[in-house]
């Protein structure tokens, strides 16, 4: 047993500042690294120390694992936080880490091994007796065999990286003309993601429902589950909602398949906190997805809905203490949702918007949490993940922390770049949402009602041109008169604008 | 004199009648409003016009006299059309079908690909370029029956958000 | 019973905006009413619409009951919620509300007048049998009559305005030479304060503890209790942090004064939400203080502990609505700790301190919430309270509070005024306060500690002469050159100095 | 050439000796420091030094060349001290003088009461102005016996942080 003194995180992003918050907590000094696109990132700013350590492409940076552990080495961090994405759930990296006398904060290599390759994982999970979607149980290596194969299990199929996660390098294929150009994507986004190619192939279930359980285990042969987590509400098969407890569970259910997650942790020794997906149909047949060897990006529903800090449990797992509760002591209280913020265009196919944050007001207050990154004046980097903010609210029942989450999304205003904030707030809204009555289809589903811009009262419209004229004036006055040197001095303006009408 | 602002499709015409500090008296089309208007360097304005309390964030675009506003619900692009401006519109009318005929980046990102060469034709709906941001591909299509006539960029460089990538000619 | 569809929010300030954000929840419409000073205030821009009262100071404005339900009339609000201070405990503003068939959120006139007044409070409770503090039992009404009285007493005593509250208009007389003095301070405090120069006098209980229980009472005639709150650490009499559960509490005891403060309520056959303070010493014996008829600043953590919105059950009540839960259904689930953030000089004997806010990072993340009012360039006025926000932690136990608290304060930055955020982060790392070993002389028992600056290493120092010298450096830049008309477009600099070494 | 900075009561000597983009070498009195320092319009610093992450906010005060900087533990008072300011400072030596016979608001609030007038004499610790601000009101006493000289403010008259109120004069 060894008390960790100091962290190395391996990540970037929200996630990196959200482990550096709890290893605070913990007394624990903190290490970040950066890219050169990142030098101003907040998790540079808000760590202890902060190391440079490539260019800005993930593949010369935050991939790079052989400079990360030298890093660690020259700072003497006992440990390395993976975080998610990146090397999270690279077996060679977290071989590595062993091989120089640093822990690494997740399960062991061959665990990850086998649980992330998708095809070894659904072995193991076969000879558990949990229950998988049909499909390969063997990696597909080449484009013909992968279109041979998808012949054989018939239309409409899932194409996956076997290395993936994420949406990456994921394509369903529904109809037979479309077969080749979409395995090729499939493995060329693979490929440039993860840097392996092979892919797998599932029967696609249509519309079903993605629910997943939180595991957690130690060193000491203890596993237990912390409930499940409802993420059904995705696009570009990325969730961007998630919640606990999930509407279509019951009491019966979560118990049958918390118990099959708990087996799955324990058929693979696990150690550390994990995630068993499930996709579940209308009929309430449940089939083993993926295990993610990792924290997950939702994690922070579970936490507020049990009291757990999922990261210090990790740290405490990692020092190799035995979890402090059990199974019977966990209990989930109230609802809580997380809506994910990305900089996207939503009604452009959702595509990515970086750009430079312009202002930020953080919703607050009952309730709310916020796990982000950016500040004002911070520029989101081309080249990574397009997620900038993740909204957590918790209330005593659904009902409640729907209407609390609207109200935090109303209060959240992100300005410079194009969010999803409005979108998420019109998802609060749909019948089906509300009602609970939701699947992995809900988008597609409302898109009507999603899309459709709330609209501006005539008067509102008239308010923003008049903002914009006053600014306009404001503007010529500044290009006059000199600015004042202190900012401080002059922020809210109530002088006279005579002086420029006369001239107009 | 009163002053256009272009909200996506509709040009109101707006002017000043009374000022007193924060408080004026302002018309837009034959509209006339009073109201209590505060604002900030940031951007940030405060209106009350009858007891309603509207907030609005002007963000400045790299174009001069363009804006983009967001309110509680929506966010919008303007545009200020004064004598400069409508004297370099009438100047450079022609800017509008070049736009027409060329590709632009909606966002910052990186060249990945460009399939094509100057002189090639292409036909519309043909991928010509292929720009990454945020970990997500987006291939950029031909939107005429034409001739490749410009290649501002190379694969691999990064490009801003609004930047001009490759012409079109079209062929007569 | 009707349903309340629009609020006027008589008030300021966080209190203003934490109501509003219930209101938005409850899909009610909110109202805000705002003085000269207040225009570019946080409430004004969050409600839906906001009228000016008049002009800056208090009394012209935002205790003028008249010119309030005059704007309550005219935008049609069904009711007025008064927040805490201000018209809250004001009895002739509740009658009017009720004269205008506006609903008062609170009690009815003659609670407020009964248990506002603190003499006739502790006669109210000598009958119900609720231990009091000995000390007069009629209103002191001249300065003679004070002096004499206090003589009859027996010094050490404090003085307190009878309409009072929030540390206003009290004084602690230990000496006789000081009699006169603080008799005449403390009716001239009170005067100014609460527009009357009533005291009482009572006792003073050297190092006490400062415990209070929230209650609340329907129109139905059930009243329960929402458990304790530990307000020892004082600073002037004003409450700096306060934590539920009460490291003083046991099993027992809360449930002997739970039944006492429900008793208190039913006495008064109390509507709303309702604060009974008592006073605790070290034999844990406890003596009604007096009982505050609104909501409490330190509200956040019992509705953190319980889940309880405290401001939606206020609506509910005053709609006439029973009460949804019993005292059964209550718990109190981990820790919650407030810190109120004053805007003032901790180092200078607590002085206010208002001016400009510069920049803010607020804390987030697991286990925090923020109740604030400022944002970056809001100029705090010189006209009303201090506090500019309070910071709220939860965490399953004490100890990972208070780590999640000095986390949170860690990240918690404000500059342009001073702040009570050091201060506070040093009351954190207090062995009395770690051991929760603490009463009302708290402070005063540690001031040598909590005075102490952190030591910033010479390296330290050395980096803040760099950040000057290169900030003098830039700005001669600007003054030369003229500065970028977009400030989106230059936050971060990367560029280069050389050509102003030249110049130096 | 190098600049000095006063900090509280030292005044160090800062000189930057190389440069290239934010990786600076500089020189604070005989110490020499590699940083790796980037900066923002709002004031905000981040320097990196031999890994370790410093944050720095300064925020730029009334009186030209002074700042104040905020970092996680503490709060300083900073001067830079160029040719401009030492040529100042020899010209209104006296000033030091006159600023311990006057009294000066700490901060912004509103003036209660001024119990004095012109010509009185006071005694050393005589209540000379009482200033509210925040509910609080404070009593500012005189720091000397001697008459009072001027008084730069009404009763009810808003004060703005390190104004000058009232001067008091020796008498000898």
């Amino acid at each position: 047993m060894k008390k960790i003194i100091k962290i190395l995180i391996a990540n970037r992003g929200e996630i990196a500042v959200r482990i550096m918050r709890t290893c605070r907590e913990m007394g624990i000094s903190t290490v970040a690294v950066f890219s050169d696109a990142d030098r101003t990132s907040m998790h540079v700013r808000y760590a202890d120390e902060a190391y440079h350590i490539g260019a800005s492409p993930s593949s010369e940076s935050y991939l790079n694992a052989d400079k990360i552990i030298e890093v660690a080495k020259k700072c003497n961090a006992d440990a390395i936080h993976p975080g998610y994405g990146f090397l999270s759930e690279n077996a060679a990296f977290s071989r590595k880490c062993d091989e120089n006398g640093i822990i690494f904060i997740g399960p062991k290599p061959e665990v990850i091994e086998q649980m992330g390759d998708k095809i070894s994982a659904r072995l193991t999970m076969i000879a558990a007796g949990v229950p998988v979607v049909p499909g390969t149980t063997e990696s597909v290596k080449t484009e013909k065999e992968a279109i041979d194969t998808i012949m054989e299990i018939g239309l409409p199929v899932m194409v996956k990286a076997s290395a993936g996660g994420g949406g990456k390098g994921m394509r369903l294929i529904t109809e037979e003309k479309d077969i080749t150009s979409l395995v090729r994507s499939a493995r060329s986004e693979a490929k440039s993601s993860f840097g392996n190619d092979s892919v797998y192939i599932e029967k696609y279930i249509s519309s079903p429902h993605h629910i997943e359980f939180q595991v957690l285990g130690d060193k000491h042969g203890n596993f237990l589950h912390l409930f499940e987590r409802e993420c059904s509400v995705q696009r570009r098969h990325q969730k961007m909602i998630e919640e606990t407890p999930s509407p279509l569970m019951t009491p019966e259910l979560r118990k049958k398949m918390g118990e099959y997650a708990v087996e799955a942790a324990r058929a693979v020794n696990y150690t550390g906190a994990g995630t068993i997906e499930f996709l579940v149909d209308n009929d309430l047949n449940f089939y083993f997805l993926e295990m993610n060897t990792r924290l997950q990006v939702e994690h922070p529903i579970t936490e507020r809905v049990t009291g757990i800090d999922l990261v210090k449990q990790q740290i405490l797992i990692a020092e190799g203490q035995p979890l402090k509760f059990n199974q019977e002591q966990l209990k989930q209280t109230g609802h809580a949702i997380e809506c994910r913020i990305y900089a996207e265009d939503t009604d452009n196919n959702f595509m990515p918007n970086p750009g430079k944050i312009y202002n930020i007001t953080q919703p607050l207050g009952l309730g709310v949490r916020t796990d982000g990154y950016v500040y004002e004046g911070y520029e989101i980097p081309i080249y990574y993940d397009s997620m900038i903010s993740k909204l957590i609210v918790w209330a005593e029942n659904r009902s409640e922390a729907i209407e609390r989450m609207k109200r935090a999304l109303y209060e959240y205003k992100i300005t410079g770049v194009k969010t999803s904030i409005k979108f998420l707030e019109r998802i609060m809204d749909t019948p089906d949402f509300r009602n609970g009555n939701y699947d992995t289809n809900f988008i597609e589903k409302n898109k009507e009602q999603l899309l459709l811009a709330s609209k501006c009262t005539e008067n509102c419209e008239d308010m923003v041109i008049i903002a914009t004229y006053i600014e306009y004036l404001d503007q010529l006055n500044i290009a006059q008169t000199s600015k004042e040197m202190y900012p401080a001095k002059n922020r809210w303006k109530k002088y006279t604008y005579q002086k420029n009408f006369e001239r107009l | 004199m009163s002053i256009e602002i272009k909200l996506d499709k509709r040009i109101a015409s707006v002017e000043i009648l009374k000022q007193f500090e924060n408080l004026l008296e302002i018309k837009v089309d034959d509209k006339i409003y009073q109201v209590d208007l505060m604002h900030n360097d940031e951007g940030i304005f405060s209106i009350l016009v009858n007891g309603r309390s509207f907030n609005i964030e002007l963000v400045p675009q790299s174009k001069p006299k363009h804006y983009t506003a967001y309110t509680l619900y929506d966010s919008y692009d303007l545009e200020v059309i004064d004598a400069e401006s409508r004297y370099l519109r009438n100047r450079t009318g022609g800017a509008q079908m070049l736009s027409e005929n060329s590709i632009t980046s909606p966002m910052p990102g990186k060249v990945v690909k460009i399939p094509v060469s100057v002189g090639d034709e292409v036909k519309k709906g043909d991928t010509l370029i292929t720009i990454s941001a945020m970990k997500m591909e987006s291939e950029y299509k031909s939107p005429i029956d034409g001739k490749i006539a410009i290649i501002h960029v190379a694969e691999g460089s990064t490009v801003d958000a609004n930047q001009v990538l490759i012409e079109i000619e079209k062929i007569i």
